[in-house]
């Protein structure tokens, strides 16, 4: 008997719990060469500003062991090129679509919970909290609780009731508990865990920094062990907050540890850019694993790592 | 002169034989999808490492020549510098390389018979043999001008001498043919061979001494760049270059999607590796009219 | 003509920047047999605590992608047998000692100073600050300026005023120049950076963490842009506090990419075990690259990422 | 029974052969130091995945036999499981391993002919035919007990069976020899060989059983453990087992420099992967006498 691997976001169901992570499938096109976007638990789209954005200057990207350092600078269309060219693309698809959205300050990131709200085929909302806050020195909403919970809080109300609320918190924190509360208590349907932390790497040949931007975000395989530390330790405060794990997901088994330590998604992310055809491989030996465990439903495995021999065999 | 190009495909191809070649190693492949829909100037992704490695990034690679045999090989030239590379160059018969290909936009090639200059920096000079021969197919002549650091890496003189109508070759330690850049001895070949179009493929600081050339006798160029890039597929947004639309607005698009062959006189080679002022989106850049530009390269 | 590699930790002068770090070189025995410890610049010791301690079960590590996870939980002779039996058997073979102390108490990590103060032959301490406060509800002291402050004023006023007190930082925190600076305010006389930050495995077969201790700590080449990231903050903050750097050296390239961070010396820990000759192979592959560059004195390259062009050539 | 040791060296070693041998890979590389310095029992640790390989924590293996040829040549015994190992069942003739050893504490042989029990559970039996040489040479009956889950996972029961005074095999499909654990023959055969000393390698759960019979019958048992390894050299401190010392105090200790081969009686079978509430430095412990004792194993 197959796996029922269908999943539910909050109050809305995915056929199945692996999606793309923000900024790493392009709008969808790019890898529907080789994955069906339609087959995979939902696309999230790169993060989505209200403006066309060119993004960071070159070198943007580089290699570090078992991960990758990146500062794109969010380049991307604007959320009018956005609702009228890449979503419905992906509607046509017969996608499900995660739409990520980023801010420099709340007005920024209410507006386009607005905007998309009055879109049809949104399946929920990703708040991408590691933006620059213009109203306070362009420290990071994901490093305050109070930031966050408030930005958090305007989204709710702008986005539309039956849309998903979900806020991505970076690991960059002395204690990620706090700023997953101040999102819940504050109306976020979810949380995704993690946004990429902080990391530099330096030429030695030109003894610079490699970035144009100095700093970017390390990802991949090198940051799961950190990615499953935050899910684990969300769940154990937040055992009923339904997560999105994300951060060096490659294969199968690496996608039901994060389910194992709470989370009731994943997320691909650089893995595409190793793999284009990642997430189609991630969910057929994801499938794969829970039949060999004998499990009936994924949801099942969800959290167990917390307490044991609560599956059924 | 865009074409419509078929979708790339990944495979696992089993290597044939990985050959040294002067400065630079052979490595061939079978691929009888990227075999088969390749069209010159498009590259070829690998994954490097193995199935434990901690390199993430896909390498890319201009595709050399496709063969019939074994159903479609692919192959591709390479010198083994870097952790990728290096692996590479220790692949061994038999060993599968997971492959994806072909991908980019492909050398545009004139509708009538034309005068083609082409001209190639050290590996750059790869995947300007297909584009030869197919042009040969077209009745356009063909006039090489290849370049490099030294003799060794001056990648297929022979063959360019065998098959193309004349053949012009610059070293900078004036080791093979004249002592200098690549550009130095362009002019002449441009007046003696009467050139209609150049096709280059070099270090993008060269690229932009051609297209100034290319400018000055109004010779369109079509610019294979070599930008690094670690999806290949459009994802990641590594690869950026501005580039100036048809539209005249100028856009930070990708190497892999929309190149890696530009027409050199939308490419804004002074600005590569910044955001210019007015590129579409640029900090403090407005929309001009009502509603942003489609945010797509439409060169 | 040879590259000048002498470094100075504080005011205490070191033949090389390359030092083995804190507990990734056992009692310096077990790394003799393929490192002269007398060529390297330091030893530094693991954390040493006041009583003899048998630390965490079994699992205490595992592998992660180019990382490993350990959670050792301070395993150790204690500070009686560690002056008995360790510390003369280094300095019987001509090493440099740095030795990292760890204690639960204020009162602990004075105790260890005062004793460390008596014994001859003490190069530095590193005040390893990520261990639980037992008068803080078990939170690191490594997490809190105020906690960490006062751990190094009492030591740097119990510990005799020639042997320099470095304070050795955790990459968990929101912002790590803070916790920097109450560490020099209060008389550190230099920083190491980074501690391990804190991760976790889990057995997808066992559906537990896979270590006994749940989380670990997260080691190697996987750290190493956050560790850089640590280290350019730092030395941008305080360019004139000597820094060691620490977090996935594994060849020269790496310790001079430290060193262009900001770092004045560099400390190899999990490429021992990996490569149990790490350590010297390391100092002559930066030797060799210094030698490439043309630089005349190694100290000539410390920070010169922040500003480019100040090599003497 | 402990004897001296030499210190352990690192070698960049030559691949000779990888061979099938039933469900294993046999490994041969040239290291003459490592060669000649082995005694029966030691370990030999190994770097997998090559120069960008993403895993850091190195192998360990019992050396299963050692050969003069091209001045010392290494053997080791794997199953092709995990990745590391897959990587190693891939080398070919000529590549390079990168290897350390010997390592740890050899199994000691009795001064005097004793007869000899030598007892291996899948590919654990493969440092014991070494020692079983070295036993004959002093004139040691050995009688040979191999265990496996299945016949072509019991290795090397026709040099047992050649070499050896006895052989009595087990498997738990009984697809060879008895059906069942290893241990359940154990007493026969200690019985009718009157069995003076026993040497064990096999997981801790059977080893734990083979000390246990052992112990009713009074006969001393060396242990050869198996538990993960990630430096060999003992810096890692992952490798650890609770273990009394000779002066009757627990230790928790390091497989890897005061093992694999521990005298079985000594072993807290029951306390491996817990810390023993009465082991020097454990939670709540404190020094008995003045000041602490020396938290060195002496076993
Ligand atoms: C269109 C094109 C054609 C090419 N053709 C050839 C060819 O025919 N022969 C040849 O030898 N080489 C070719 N190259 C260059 C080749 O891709 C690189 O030399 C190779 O990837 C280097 O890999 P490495 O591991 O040896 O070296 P490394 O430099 O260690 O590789 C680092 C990896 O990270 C990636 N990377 C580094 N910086 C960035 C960045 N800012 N953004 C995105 N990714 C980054 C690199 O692309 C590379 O994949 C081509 C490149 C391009 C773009
Ligand atoms: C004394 C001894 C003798 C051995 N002899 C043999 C032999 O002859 N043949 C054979 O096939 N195998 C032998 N092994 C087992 C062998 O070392 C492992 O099977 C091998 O390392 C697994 O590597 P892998 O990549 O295939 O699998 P993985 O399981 O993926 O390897 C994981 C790596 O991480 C290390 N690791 C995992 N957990 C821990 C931990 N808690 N502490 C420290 N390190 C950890 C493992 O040791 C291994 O190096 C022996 C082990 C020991 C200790
Ligand atoms: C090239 C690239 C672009 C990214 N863009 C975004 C983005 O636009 N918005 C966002 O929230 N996260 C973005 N991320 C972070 C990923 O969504 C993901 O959180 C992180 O990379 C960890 O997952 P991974 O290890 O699977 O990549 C990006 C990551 C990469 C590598
Ligand atoms: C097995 C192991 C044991 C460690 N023990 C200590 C310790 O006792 N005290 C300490 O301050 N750091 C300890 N560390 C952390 C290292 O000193 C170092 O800060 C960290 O591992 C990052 O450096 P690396 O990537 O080179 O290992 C240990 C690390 C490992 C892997
Ligand atoms: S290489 Fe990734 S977008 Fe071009
Ligand atoms: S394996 Fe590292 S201490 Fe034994």
């Amino acid at each position: 008997m197959p796996v029922d691997m269908r999943v539910r976001l909050g109050h809305v169901e995915l056929p199945n719990p692996v999606l793309t992570a923000a900024g790493c499938a392009g709008a969808g096109r790019e890898i529907a060469q080789f994955t069906d976007v339609a087959r995979v638990g939902a696309i999230t789209t790169k993060s989505i500003m209200a403006e066309p954005r060119t993004g960071n200057p070159a070198p943007r990207l580089t290699e570090t062991p078992s991960g990758l350092l990146s500062s794109v600078g969010l380049q991307g269309p604007g959320v009018d090129a956005f609702l009228q060219r890449d979503l419905p693309w992906l509607l046509s698809r017969g996608a499900r679509v995660v739409v990520s959205i980023a801010g420099q300050t709340v007005r920024e990131y209410t507006d386009l919970a607005t905007r998309l709200s009055d879109a049809a085929g949104v399946t929920a909302m990703e708040v991408n909290l590691s933006c620059p806050n213009a109203e306070d020195a362009g420290s990071l909403f994901a490093l305050d609780p109070g930031a966050s919970g408030h930005v958090i809080a305007a989204v709710r109300a702008s986005a539309r009731y039956d849309i998903p609320v979900f806020a991505k918190l970076s690991p960059d924190v002395t204690d990620i508990v706090p700023v997953a509360a101040a999102c819940v208590t504050n109306g976020a349907d979810g949380l995704c865990l993690i946004g990429s932390p902080l990391g530099m790497s330096i030429d030695t040949v030109r003894m610079r920094p490699v970035l144009a931007g100095l700093f970017g975000g390390l990802s991949g395989p090198a940051i799961r062990p950190v990615a499953v530390r935050c899910v684990w330790q969300v769940h154990e405060a937040f055992p009923d907050v339904p997560l999105i794990g994300t951060g060096g997901v490659t294969c199968g088994r690496d996608a039901l540890e994060f389910l194992l330590a709470g989370a009731s998604v994943v997320a691909v992310g650089t893995e595409i850019v190793h793999d284009p055809s990642a997430c189609g491989r991630v969910l057929r030996e994801l499938e794969e694993e829970l039949a060999a465990m004998g499990v009936d439903r994924v949801t099942d495995v969800v959290g167990q790592a917390h307490a044991p021999r609560r599956v059924a065999r | 002169m865009a074409e419509a190009t078929a979708a790339p495909v990944q495979v696992r191809g089993t290597v044939l034989t990985v050959r040294r070649v002067d400065a630079y190693h052979a490595l061939t492949f079978i691929a009888p999808p990227i075999a088969t829909r390749f069209r010159p100037g498009q590259l070829v992704t690998v994954a490097v490492g193995g199935a434990s490695s901690s390199m993430l990034a896909r390498r890319a690679f201009a595709i050399h020549d496709v063969r019939p045999d074994h159903g479609g090989t692919v192959e591709f030239i390479f010198e083994a510098a870097g952790p990728g590379r290096q692996w590479l160059a220790g692949l061994r018969a038999r060993d599968v390389l997971d492959a994806v290909g072909p991908l980019g936009r492909p050398f545009p090639v004139p509708r009538d018979p034309s005068s083609c200059l082409l001209l190639g920096v050290g590996y750059g000079a790869a995947p300007l043999f297909s584009l030869g021969a197919r042009l040969r197919e077209r009745g356009c002549p063909v006039d090489f001008v290849l370049g490099a650091a030294s003799a060794d890496r001056v990648f297929g003189a022979l063959t360019a001498r065998r098959t193309a109508r004349s053949l012009t070759v610059s070293t900078t330690d004036g080791s093979l043919g004249g002592r200098g850049p690549v550009t130095m001895l362009l002019e002449q070949v441009i007046r003696e061979a009467r050139t209609e179009v150049i096709y280059a493929c070099a270090p993008v600081s060269v690229l932009r001494d051609v297209c100034a050339i290319a400018g000055a006798y109004d010779i369109p160029v079509q610019a294979c760049v070599d930008v690094p890039m670690a999806c290949g597929i459009g994802v990641c947004m590594g690869c950026v270059l501005p580039v100036t639309g048809n539209d005249g607005v100028t856009r930070i698009v990708r190497s892999c999607v929309d190149g890696p062959v530009f027409r050199g006189d939308l490419v804004r080679w002074d600005d590569v590796g910044t955001i210019p002022f007015d590129a579409l989106g640029a900090p403090g850049w407005k929309p001009s009219r009502a509603g942003a530009p489609e945010n797509r390269y439409a060169g």
